[in-house]
């Protein structure tokens, strides 16, 4: 591990996420780096290339702060309430400033997730078959069986620059384990550049794992720990999704000026996971 | 009882279609009430799978996400998400596959993508998620969805995942391994392929609505079958099972969760 | 699950493998299906078109018991032992019977299962490079990538007729768990039109697997109680790898006499796994 | 203590190769014999991976397979073989990869397929393994590799792995992403790659034994490099260390298993 255990989320922000860079916040609705993504509204970090295959609330609020110029993505809703707001306004007017998008079906964005954590160049899938997102996007090709003579869908491979995680728990070293739903996370971290992991422990040794999910020290660059960092997500074993703060988001990021003012109360002016969790705690959102 | 809304005529007559022991691809909504609902009424050996890879999985409540604990917790397994599309989507090994749209064309093509133009959309959609390759590859798809002023359209402003593409075999040539859309579900009844020309022929209407009121819900001219039925309605046990519940998933979903501060 | 949990292996290989088949019994080192393959051997199957890995001492006594046509595979020895010697005999002097080789590298090998895992045509990988194999084997080929221009390998995907696993444990409705070393099984599986395992205890409800490794029921044909049936092979938490007799099989094999005997003895005139376990029991080969 | 033999003068000598935290693709034979004695001396952070799947395995006796139980239970966790090659290899994770073979030539490439022709060979060996993706994969291999009377060969009778391919800058044009072999230890001492023609040259020998000793082991003209160290003999610690993992070795294989009847 480059960096080991002493940096805190927003030393590790500093360091690892620089204006420009391709970032995968992955989690497929378990385990959202939540509180890294606070992080990075919060040091103003800009033209962020997002990857992600559901980007949901913390994407919201990214692209709504104007993080973001481009948005790698498979599904882009607030799942089981409706749209994303802010990603809406970013897309259909350029609020607060135009969002590139560059738009897959699950089962693409996985493959090329896959091929970029085994350094392919490129993903293949029996995929969008008759469907108008090829005509869209330059980056969904064709590639011809060498022994058949079929035609397969093809996708680049996605090698993110920085790779953010959240899990249950790290030990000291820096291994990190992770258990429950664990959506596309694996390969986002393998084929990541960098990969920084907040996690909800630190222990001195992790539970036996044999054919649990580890990812080992030797391809983390920071482990930072940060309770609570996957709220309003969660994390298996540890709290619950707040499906209920999901459901307020609805109202809270509708319009520009109270998403605005929701920002500025719970992220801008707090200083870390910690004070937002604790600006919610006091006054319900 | 009250009489039953058009949301639970829907999810009773999707729970019907599903045999014991089929294999459900499940999205959220209506098609994972419906899947649960036949779980816990005529189905109970189904084996749900929900792309956030929980397989077999036996939900209490209904979950909000697609990735609810709930689902962990209660799954025969949990895989990885690019092995669900995979080893068990495109490997051909799901019998059912839900699917949903904001707009559906005579052949049951589906757009979940824009309304207006793609590059400068009036509204954006979520987009394609899992369906592209749902509606490729499950055995047979079925289609929820209902019917509003610009659901069921002559032209999709964007073909988010395909039915029978332009009929009279297009699907089968397309490589398609999938039978398609065997059954779209709305709130007036329910749709099936034609076998010759594959387009979408009203098949079944709901208690007290007519021929005319279907064709008034839908933007062309609408194939008739020779025969249409009136789907049976709700039985007790199956409002019963369903408000049930659809009761333990509100409350579910209303209690606070302890912000882990 | 389409034949239950009432088969004897016997009625198993029976209804299952047929003469000419292309038949998969995976096992990396570990879980290796002996039993299966000692009940193939007494059924006198012919022509098998033999897939796996790593063909080991199972692998060397039906190719020289003369059930095999074919051979797919990456690395043919035993392992810290030295060589498979009725493997060689039938390559360097058809013995019994002439044996057409399908030979891999081990990555290209599983590329290949991964993509009959997944139904695709081929399986790629940046592999064989500068090497003789793709001169020597028509189904290692190239495939160019449609955004970088890059050739790659291809293999062709591997669907074997009927994969055969050992694994630990079924429930009663034939979901299958297996842990520890489970190298290709978990994609041989999958890859394959017919699913026989063989297990070491079914019970009731399997361990709470969460991301453990678990075949459902909807995928396997028939599950046959075995215990003991990947031995000399072993069963992590049930046996260990009998090491002796792997170095032992060196010398048993080396003749065709000795072999032939050893063969007749052990496993032609036994009826089934506890029959050949009791034959080692009662004077060790 | 008795002399050092050529197997413990190799080992030791490729251990003192490996450098703390350095991750290593271990095949069995001499390399796990290596990699393990450099974790117990001087590298107790060296990261071992088998090709069958265990990460981070820490066995107390060698393994005599590949796959021995041993390597799981200190594993610091298992993965099916399909990602030890994409995720971890190919994916360019692995420091240092070991590999053996039969013949090898002066530009390291390496046989473990056949003597004689490929269709009707004389001599048929176990073939490929992870040998050829691990060559072109890993950020540096190390070769262990007897002499005898055909194994170092002016002309393979078969490239299983490449090495540096007819030298020059074959390798870096044969998109090949490691560095290739940087080491070859034999038993009469060491080879490394000359910088710009990248034939092998002889740089080390182990104690009492000469130059020309070498060249007679050789089928080609060995080329020697400016200057030819001596091997520093085996300390103590590591003969200490070494025979006593041997003799666990031997005694862990040597136990009868009980036949589970």
């Amino acid at each position: 591990m480059s960096a080991g255990l002493s940096l805190t989320l927003s030393e590790a922000v500093e360091r690892f996420v620089a204006d420009g860079a391709s970032v995968a916040l992955e989690g497929f609705t378990h385990l959202i780096p939540f509180a890294a993504g606070h992080e990075i509204i919060r040091q103003h970090r800009r033209d962020l290339h997002l990857i992600r295959m559901t980007p949901d609330l913390i994407y919201d609020q990214m692209i709504g702060m104007g993080c973001a110029r481009k948005l790698t993505f498979s599904w882009g809703g607030n799942p089981g309430v409706g749209s994303l707001h802010r990603l809406r306004d970013a897309v259909e007017h350029s609020w607060p400033v135009p969002l590139e998008i560059d738009e897959h079906s699950h089962a693409g964005m996985a493959a090329a997730y896959c091929a970029g954590a085994a350094r392919l160049p490129f993903g293949m899938l029996r995929g969008y078959i008759d469907t108008d997102l090829p005509a869209h996007n330059p980056r969904i090709r064709q590639v011809e069986c060498p022994f058949t003579g079929e035609m397969l869908a093809a996708v680049p491979a996605i090698n993110p620059d920085v790779t953010i995680l959240h899990a249950q728990r790290a030990d000291r070293a820096g291994n990190i384990s992770l258990h429950g739903i664990v959506g596309a996370q694996r390969e986002a971290a393998l084929a990541a550049t960098t990969l920084l992991v907040t996690v909800e422990e630190i222990v001195e040794a992790l539970p036996p794992a044999m054919n649990g999910i580890v990812l080992p020290h030797w391809i983390v660059s920071a482990v930072v720990h940060c309770p609570g960092g996957a709220y309003p997500s969660y994390a298996h074993g540890c709290y619950a999704r707040d499906n209920a703060f999901y459901q307020r988001w609805d109202s809270i990021a509708r319009e520009r000026a109270g998403f605005g003012a929701w920002m500025q109360r719970h992220v801008l002016t707090t200083r870390d996971q910690r004070e937002f969790l604790a600006s919610l705690e006091a006054v319900p959102a | 009882m009250s009489a039953a809304t058009r949301d639970e005529l829907m999810t009773v007559a999707a729970a019907r279609m599903l045999s014991n022991g089929c294999v459900c691809f499940v999205g959220i909504g209506l098609p994972s009430a419906a899947c649960n609902l036949a779980r816990l009424t005529h189905a109970p050996d189904i084996v749900l799978i929900y792309e956030s890879g929980t397989i077999g999985t036996k939900p209490d409540v209904l979950p909000l996400s697609i990735g609810d604990g709930e689902l962990a917790e209660t799954a025969s397994f949990v895989i990885p998400l690019p092995e669900v599309f995979s080893h068990y989507l495109q490997a051909g090994r799901v019998d059912v596959g839900f699917l949903g749209a904001a707009q559906i064309d005579r052949y049951g093509n589906l757009n979940s993508t824009v309304i207006g133009s793609y590059e400068h959309p009036a509204t954006r959609l979520p987009g394609a998620g899992g369906a592209p390759e749902i509606a490729a590859h499950a055995k047979q798809t079925f289609v929820m969805c209902k019917a509003t002023p610009r659901s069921y359209v002559a032209r999709l402003d964007f073909c988010t995942s395909a039915g029978f593409g332009n009929g009279v075999g297009a699907r089968a040539r397309s490589g398609a391994r999938g039978r398609g859309p065997q059954a779209v579900i709305s709130d007036f009844g329910i749709l099936r392929p034609h076998p010759a020309t594959e387009e979408l022929q009203l098949t079944a209407l709901f208690e007290g609505i007519t021929s005319a009121d279907a064709q008034a819900a839908v933007g062309w001219a609408l194939s008739l079958a020779d025969r249409i039925d009136t789907v049976a309605p709700p039985t007790d046990a199956e409002m019963d099972a369903l408000r049930a519940l659809n009761a333990r998933t509100r409350e579910a979903h209303r209690k606070p969760v302890r912000i882990p501060v």
